[in-house]
């Protein structure tokens, strides 16, 4: 018992992608995923995507390591004080390499967390809409869309210029 | 960007996977000699940790030497991935999209093989985890004031991030291979690729993430020889203790870097046929760069010399001296001529354009690098503070084998990367490809 | 209960082996109790035992540390008036003669094929009896000889009355150096064959011709310690010291001068000084008659005579006379391998003459008391009983402890003599030339095991005691000769009363208790006798007489027959090895030779220009030939030698001395000539001519120093007298005042630290051994060395100033500073080495993971690496000091100011209830030190010695201006005035 | 893939077996050569410790009593038991008697019983309830965190030197 969940495009061309995203979002559907070999602003721009929030996890992580170097250095210092070369128990200076490793540390393990929870990777399933075409060299545009709409978007997209529409079914 | 022949998606994707084609001999015999190399030096290491440090050179006054040699040279080595990875990223340089992934690749691969000298150099290898940050016997930490454990967190947080952002760049990559790839390629590939499909979704966080790692790494890539040059001035001993180091190795860092992805970029192009991907426009480019490197490391030299002068201290005096004309002179000349001299050659347009010059001034800076480690650690340590501990280091058997072994170790690595991972990151240089387009302009 | 004692120590020897392992996990331990607890033994606890050194016949009182019944540490015997609490290099090694690995273990006996092989005692001890009795049978008792090293009291008379029953009195007792020519000359110049007491001391100026006397001449300890005294400044002045003789020895570093004269001409320029002394009229309480007759034999000695014959400049001699009798008192010391050559007796004569005319005659040079070594058996009665041995005149040879083998010229033929006695007897600790030639060896206690008392000087009465029950299945040799007179029954058997050497020393001992303190009862004068390591009598001195009319025969003028390209051979007895008896022990030969820093090794001293002129070079093998012998030896190039005076250290070339000793160099001897020097019947050291010949061959010599020279870094310095006494109560300067970073830190209880006088310290390198020997300080051996890696935590650096005619030698100390702002702490990743509260730099050795930074920022390079785990050869190990970790692999270890002795001295306070004194606490080499040159104590006290010291106007700190803020301070040398 | 995970789990189980069979056993209580009972001794006839360890008041090491002073009393007390028969026969051989040692410090730990008895913590502090044990067990595993813990409860001296040498 398959059911219709979408449909996918293929396209050969950057242009036809975008200007089929641009007629199906003007034909109302919202619920698009584009999939492109390569990276491109002006597919994002297409959707309308807000900008990634993975920087926030790097700041926040940044942050994160920044106090625990602090924390780490001072704390475990005091608690066992012990002198050495002359120099305060609390020496700042010296702390602050390891502060500031531990910054970056974080900061770049807070950006790998923010990537793998927002792309929501690694998953053991590729999605139904995917085509290996579309690593290699084929754009493809995936169409969230009820079986009533399926005819609708398939039309859309063809006239973008798709090369091949596929239905999707789960 | 990519030259050539008229080069399409698909062509990119075949050439570039193409190097991932089961080995021939050739590959099987280097590979087979490399291992060879690595046993004896993991035999020559087990001699140490079995009989003790005693077994290599190491004396008293000069308690390190070509371990710690070692260790800086692969960290410096290391720097070059990240600086064309990372730096050239950021600054939107466009011929780093042939170069980058072995470059990187190298940077990881150092990295393992300097990680191993903290180990190797140490009295008591095998309690190596108490330089680790956690909570020893008597609830004892580490010393965070000592720039060894600053090292510690240098180099592994270095290590994290440059695998990181490794294995981030390499996830598209895996998807391509992935999905040309059958049995337990596909599956090794499919599990690297994470699941990758290349939606909108994916592209858009991964290209966040990557610059804000690219960002990260850029002040990481330059805090790491900082820190390792602070391993010696922190310390006292003249010709050591010296404001100057930390620009000093990282810039000797990346001029040892690009001179070993030089060296190993010249003969996997030949060897992999990848003339159109590497052109001789990205390797005049790392020449290039080669030349601004060369000449900071020169001008080091100079001011090092120049400020033991200015300062009129007996001792420091007497380090640089030494260094120039004493026991170890030779290998002085070495590096000065191999570091500074010699890559001014690559002035001349047609030796920088010369395949066979390149590869050949790329290993003699190879060799200048290490040798400039090796002056700094031996010579000042043998020329210290007290006439009367004045000693000499000559090597032994048990240090020469494991630095083979360390060599052999990297190479191991590379040699395996070279065959299971795309040598040339497969989607930057579709990237660099004009984008297809119904008109069939660029886009 | 002996036998308890003995199982207890089986058990512990196994304990101490596996305590080597060190950081190891542990294995079950056992735990063995005492059957019956041994009152003095406390397990944790030391316990110490006065005794008497007798590593040379100097007769040092020491103290023996014990712990769990064995000796783990000797010191000097403070009570003890040769040495008063000090002790020297070879003193420390004696522990490595106790437990040297190759001590014989039980008797052997040489079989038919000739090689000795073990026998039971009862065995042995029954085989000399039947061998002794068919002797005495055939009526060849007279023929029996005992020859011993230098004995005193007790041991001494009972190998006499054991030989006089046995009806001979053919006894020798021998010593390489028996200073023949001093005792000829004081019978021909005073009429008495002694070696008087010399006063350095109350000396104001010595001249030394070729006395080594702060090395191995008579009695080092005590003259270093006297030598110190002299040289301290006291009141705007110091003592002046001249050294004359051909070669820079330690003693010769330590003078104002060297002056090197012509070899052999030591007595002319004494007569030279005579003269001029006489001459300027100078002389000191003779009688006008005297002066004159006295004037009549130096006649002939007009300055510009002696300072041609000896190459010492005319105004020089002028001045040296006046610089002598300036001297109030003042004392020439002569003696030594390096004036005993064909005329040695003349030099003496001459130099005795010129103690006579400056008036030290019975001031510092006093008949009384008078060294027991002038009873030593003279070279040419070793002759006599060679010739006796050829004639088979000696039926039987008894031997302890002496190696003639080895220390007698070859050329005298002793080894080939041996070969014609029936029966050669040796009773030995260890094997060596000599042991190894003989029948029988029994194997005897040493001197730590052993009863016994010795007499160095007339009335010091050193007592010698057990420190611990016999390591292995040995007797002592009094024992033995009891033992053996019981066995032949008869006569010998009646004749002792005593059934252990035990009750025969205790009946000695009654008949000095009732010459000297007659008034308390026996036991409890024997155990304030043991407590205190003897009893001492005061001797006056005897006033003495110049006999002038048998001088004049004597003083004829000396010269050495010279011959063209050849070098006079100057051999010397090592600091270190002495005659060799030293080289069986590994610390001893793990110690620098301190003037040429060598080690492990035997070397030919050259001159830098005759080395140029032979085309010689620095570890080149040689050819040494002299007409007596040939032997090969590397050269070591050396400006302390005079050009064409060649100098190699007695001590090594054993061929037969244990693991430690065989197979190093070439033993000089060899190249010594038979005939003795006819006047006192010494063995003329300096005599023959020796050429040297390359083989092309290279060897390796293990030297310690990575620099002669200093190069103006301020390590070793040194003050003019004239500055010095400028100051006279002012502060010579400020403190360097430095920025800081961070502000000092606080140490509540105490702050250790320690002054070292530069002026004081003789180089000798006592502390270095006493440091071994508290500190588990492993010895590496020769090829380590080589490559730098010596484990002393406290090492002499030396360091040669000034133009090469003219040599400035200096010595520092150095050790671990115990720097306020150590470098080397911050530098450790682990905290493995730290600053503790006591101002201690601390290592803690099973934190350290060795990444040796900490060495590579030392600027003081003290620290030391364990490239291996070191090996104690069994039972080396049992001396290990179970107050300190021994260290294993990969370990870095250092100085630690004796932190178990701290800690020590602290709970023994604690538990008496009251603070910390000073004095309470003094680390191995301050307490070693013969000159006390190191003081240690607490800075926060204001009263302690160190703390005085540290405002000394003498005062620096090594590298002060790397403001390590270290706890040791150093007391600048004190440069004498330019003139004299 | 599945292969390398496994290949990594046991190596590292491998790696922590080999690892806990070098650290050195805790809790031991080994057969001793007699079965001497503390709980006898110390608990039932309340013989204070210090009675037979008497050196752990003026020495390092506490000690263990000679053979002569436990026959001190066993001549005559309970001399029909068969384990006081065992020491009694030591005794006539004039043998020591192997104990095995229950409690030690590496060979690079100072440590004094004397201060310790004088600041008067009580023996079971570190011996743990021996009058209880008929045969003694390592009852508390004496590491460097617990003597850091209690020194710095008691503001003790937390000197490195303290306690290594």
């Amino acid at each position: 018992m398959s059911r219709v969940i979408g449909v996918v495009g293929v396209f050969a061309h950057l242009d036809d992608l975008l200007e089929a995203i641009r007629h199906l979002r003007a034909g109302g559907f919202e619920e698009l995923q584009a999939l492109s070999p390569i990276p491109r602003r002006e597919i994002d721009e297409a959707l309308g995507r807000r900008e990634s929030p993975v920087r926030v996890f790097t700041l926040v992580g940044g942050i994160l390591g920044g106090v625990t170097g602090l924390f780490l250095t001072i704390n475990t210092s005091i608690g066992y004080p012990l002198i050495t070369g002359g120099k305060p128990i609390v020496s700042i200076p010296a702390f602050i390499v390891i502060t500031f490793e531990l910054t970056i540390l974080f900061g770049a393990l807070g950006t790998l967390l923010g990537l793998l929870t927002n792309a929501r990777v690694p998953r053991l399933h590729l999605g139904l809409a995917f085509d290996p075409r579309f690593c290699s060299d084929r754009f493809g545009l995936f169409v969230h869309c009820t079986s009533e709409e399926v005819e609708t978007a398939s039309q859309l997209l063809r006239g973008a210029g798709a090369e091949e529409v596929r239905h999707v079914e789960a | 960007m990519v030259t050539g022949h008229q080069l399409g998606y698909v062509q990119a994707d075949r050439d570039l996977l193409k190097t991932m084609e089961p080995a021939g001999k050739l590959y099987y015999m280097l590979l087979l000699a490399d291992v060879v190399v690595l046993l004896w030096g993991i035999y020559a290491w087990m001699t140490q940790i079995y009989t003790g440090l005693g077994v290599s050179g190491l004396t008293h006054p000069v308690m390190w030497a070509i371990y710690i040699t070692n260790f800086v040279f692969w960290v410096g080595i290391a720097h070059s991935g990240t600086l064309i990875s990372a730096i050239l990223f950021l600054f939107r340089v466009r011929w780093r999209a042939s170069v980058y992934r072995t470059a990187e690749a190298v940077t990881v691969f150092a990295l393992m093989t300097a990680g191993l000298f903290p180990i190797v150099h140490l009295g008591r290898p095998w309690y190596f985890y108490w330089l680790l940050p956690y909570k020893q016997m008597g609830g004892l930490w580490p010393n965070f004031r000592s720039p060894l454990i600053w090292d510690v967190f240098a180099v592994f947080t270095y290590m994290i991030v440059s695998m990181v952002f490794f294995f981030t760049g390499l996830v598209p990559d895996m998807a391509v291979a992935r999905d040309q790839a059958k049995g337990w390629r596909r599956l090794l590939y499919g599990f690297l690729a994470q699941g990758w499909q290349g939606t909108d979704r994916q592209w858009r966080h991964y290209t966040s993430a990557y610059l804000f790692l690219a960002a990260l790494a850029t002040p990481l890539v330059i805090s790491v020889h900082s820190v390792v040059s602070w391993d010696f001035a922190m310390s006292m001993v003249p010709g050591w203790h010296s404001t100057i180091f930390a620009p000093y190795f990282v810039a000797g860092a990346i001029h040892s870097g690009l001179a070993m992805v030089i060296t190993l970029l010249i003969p996997l192009r030949r060897v992999f046929r990848l003339d159109a991907y590497i052109t001789q426009w990205h390797l005049e480019n790392l020449a290039k760069l080669v030349i601004l490197t060369g000449l900071i490391v020169g001008y080091s030299y100079v001011t090092e010399y120049f400020i033991a002068w200015y300062s009129d201290n007996t001792f420091e005096w007497e380090s640089f001296r030494y260094r120039a004309l004493g026991h170890y002179a030779w290998a002085f000349w070495i590096m000065i001529i191999f570091n500074s001299l010699i890559p001014l050659l690559f002035f001349i347009k047609r030796l920088r354009t010369s395949t066979p010059w390149l590869f050949g001034i790329s290993i003699l800076i190879n060799i200048g690098m290490w040798f400039e480690r090796f002056v700094i650690i031996v010579t000042s340590l043998a020329r210290e503070y007290d006439p009367y501990s004045w000693g000499l280091y000559t090597p032994r058997w048990v240090d020469l084998s494991i630095t083979a072994g360390s060599f052999a170790w990297f190479f191991l690595w590379f040699l395996l990367f070279a065959k299971f991972l795309p040598v040339i990151s497969i989607v930057e240089v579709k990237e660099e490809l004009p984008a297809p387009l119904k008109a069939g302009e660029t886009g | 209960m002996e036998v308890n004692r003995r199982d207890f120590l089986k058990v512990l020897s196994i304990g101490g082996a596996a305590a080597l392992t060190g950081c190891s996990a542990q294995a079950p331990e056992k735990l063995i109790p005492y059957l019956i607890p041994v009152e003095e033994i406390i397990p944790g606890k030391a316990t110490w035992y006065a005794t008497v050194c007798r590593e040379c016949p100097a007769g040092c009182g020491m103290l023996v540390r014990t712990r769990e019944g064995r000796a783990v540490k000797v010191e000097g015997n403070p009570d003890h008036p040769v040495n008063r609490g000090r002790l020297c290099a070879r003193g420390q090694a004696s522990l490595q003669g106790l437990y040297n690995p190759d001590r014989i273990r039980q008797p052997l006996l040489k079989d038919a094929s000739g090689t000795l092989k073990p026998v039971s005692w009862d065995e042995a001890e029954a085989w000399l009896i039947s061998r002794l009795a068919e002797l005495l049978q055939q009526g060849k008792g007279v023929g029996i000889t005992w020859m011993t090293p230098h004995l005193t009291g007790s041991p001494d008379r009972l190998v006499n009355q054991w030989l006089k029953i046995l009806g001979s009195t053919r006894r020798l007792r021998y010593e390489p150096f028996a200073y023949e020519p001093i005792r000829t000359a004081n019978r021909l110049t005073f009429g008495r064959e002694v070696i008087p007491t010399y006063d350095l001391e109350s000396s104001t100026v010595i001249l030394a011709f070729g006395a080594d006397f702060l090395e191995t001449w008579i009695s080092p300890v005590m003259y270093a310690r006297e030598f110190a005294a002299m040289r301290a400044y006291k009141d705007g002045r110091m003592g002046r010291f001249i050294f004359i003789g051909p070669r820079l020895s330690l003693t010769a570093a330590n003078a104002d001068r060297w002056i090197s004269v012509r070899p052999g001409t030591e007595g002319v320029l004494a007569l030279g000084l005579v003269g001029v002394i006489v001459a300027e009229g100078l002389v000191k309480g003779l009688s006008q008659d005297e002066v004159g007759r006295i004037r009549a034999l130096v006649d002939c000695y007009d300055f510009k005579r002696v300072s041609e014959a000896t190459g010492v400049e005319p105004e020089e001699v002028k001045r040296l006379a006046r610089t002598f009798a300036e001297g109030d008192p003042g004392l020439a010391l002569g003696g030594g391998t390096a004036v005993s050559g064909p005329h040695a007796t003349t030099t003496l004569v001459a130099i005795n003459l010129l103690n006579y005319v400056a008036g030290n005659v019975g001031r510092t040079v006093r008949f009384g008391p008078v060294s027991t070594l002038s009873q030593l058996s003279t070279y040419r009665e070793m002759l006599d009983l060679i010739q006796a041995m050829e004639k088979g005149q000696v039926s039987a040879l008894f031997f302890s402890e002496v190696n003639p083998v080895f220390t007698m010229p070859k050329a005298a033929g002793f080894e080939r003599a041996l070969g014609k006695v029936p029966l050669v007897v040796s009773c030995s600790s260890f094997m060596d030339e000599t042991v190894a030639k003989a029948h029988l060896v029994f194997p005897t206690h040493t001197p730590l095991e052993s009863w016994g008392d010795v007499e160095p000087w007339e009335g010091m009465h050193g007592l010698m005691q057990p420190a611990m029950q016999p390591l292995f299945e040995t007797k002592a040799l009094g024992d033995l000769l009891l033992s053996l007179a019981k066995r032949l029954g008869g006569p010998p058997a009646q004749a002792f009363k005593e059934e252990s050497f035990y009750e025969y020393l205790r009946a000695r001992w009654r008949e000095l208790h009732q010459r000297l303190q007659s008034d308390v009862d026996f036991e409890t004068f024997w155990v304030e006798a043991l407590r205190r390591g003897g009893v001492f009598e005061a001797i006056p001195a005897q006033p003495v007489r110049l006999n002038v009319q048998a001088l004049s025969q004597v003083l004829e003028e000396p010269e050495l027959a010279g011959q063209a390209d050849a070098f006079v051979l100057l051999p010397y007895p090592s600091l270190v090895h002495f005659d060799g008896r030293g080289a069986d022990r590994p610390w001893l030969q793990e110690l620098p030779d301190p003037m040429t820093q060598l080690t492990w090794d035997n070397w030919l001293e050259v001159h830098p220009e005759d080395a140029k002129r032979h085309g010689i070079e620095e570890g080149d093998l040689l050819t040494v030939k002299s007409p007596d012998g040939e032997i090969e030896l590397p050269a070591h190039l050396y400006a302390g030698v005079r050009p064409g005076v060649v100098a190699i250290p007695i001590g090594q070339g054993h061929t037969a001395f244990g693991r430690h000793a065989e197979g190093r160099g070439a033993n000089p001897l060899a190249l010594l000539p038979k005939e003795p020097e006819p006047r006192s019947g010494g063995l003329p050291w300096l005599s023959p001519q020796v050429t040297l010949a390359r083989t092309g061959k290279k060897h390796l010599l293990a030297s310690v120093s990575g620099s002669d020279r200093q190069f103006d870094r301020g390590i070793a310095q040194v003050i003019p007298l004239a500055e010095l006494q400028a100051y006279a109560g002012k502060e010579p300067h400020d403190e360097h005042k430095v920025l800081q970073m961070y502000p000092p830190h606080e140490h509540p209880n105490h702050r250790w630290g320690m002054a070292i006088d530069l002026n004081a310290c003789i180089g000798c390198g006592a502390c270095v051994t006493a440091c071994y020997a508290e500190n588990n300080l492993a010895v590496v051996g020769k090829e380590e060395v080589a490559r730098g890696r010596e484990m002393s935590w406290i090492r002499i650096e030396r360091y040669v100033e000034g133009p090469p005619e003219r040599p400035e030698t200096r010595f520092v100390p150095m050790l671990c500073q115990h720097c306020d702002n150590a470098p080397c702490e911050p530098v450790c990743p682990v905290y493995a080495t730290v600053h503790n509260p006591e101002g201690l730099n601390i290592q803690v050795y099973n934190r350290c993971v060795g990444t040796r930074y900490c060495s590579n920022n030392c600027p003081y390079k003290v620290r030391r690496f364990n490239w291996f785990t070191y090996k104690w050869p069994e039972p080396l190990n049992l001396q290990l000091n179970p107050d300190v970790t021994v260290r294993e692999m990969g370990v870095m270890e250092k100085c630690t100011f004796c932190v178990q002795r701290i800690t020590e001295g602290k709970e023994r306070a604690k538990g008496e209830g009251r603070p910390v004194r000073d004095g309470d606490i003094v680390p191995a080499c301050a307490q070693a030190c013969p000159t006390r040159a190191i003081v240690f104590g607490d800075l926060k006290d204001p009263e302690s010695e160190v703390s005085r010291l540290r405002q000394n106007p003498r005062r620096y700190r090594v590298f002060e201006h790397l403001n390590t803020q270290p706890a040791i301070t150093y007391l600048k040398r004190i440069r004498p005035s330019e003139e004299a | 893939m599945k292969t390398i995970i496994i290949v990594l789990l046991g190596g590292l189980l491998l790696f922590s077996l080999a690892a806990f069979s070098l650290l050195p056993q805790r809790g031991r209580a080994p057969e001793q050569p007699i079965a001497f009972s503390h709980k006898i001794h110390a608990g039932d006839y309340q013989i204070p410790c210090l009675y037979c360890h008497a050196n752990a008041r003026r020495s390092p090491v506490a000690g263990i009593p000679s053979v002569q002073f436990c026959m001190g009393c066993h001549k005559i007390t309970a001399a029909d038991k068969p384990e006081v028969q065992k020491l009694q026969g030591y005794w006539n051989r004039k043998e020591p008697i192997p104990w095995i040692r229950i409690y030690d410090q590496p060979d690079f730990v100072h440590f004094s019983h004397t201060p310790h008895v004088q600041a008067g913590i009580a023996c079971q502090q570190c011996h743990g309830p021996i009058e209880t044990m008929d045969r003694v067990r390592e009852a508390v595993v004496l590491t460097m965190d617990r003597c850091v813990a209690c020194h710095q409860k008691r503001q003790a001296s937390l000197d490195c030197v303290t306690c290594h040498k």
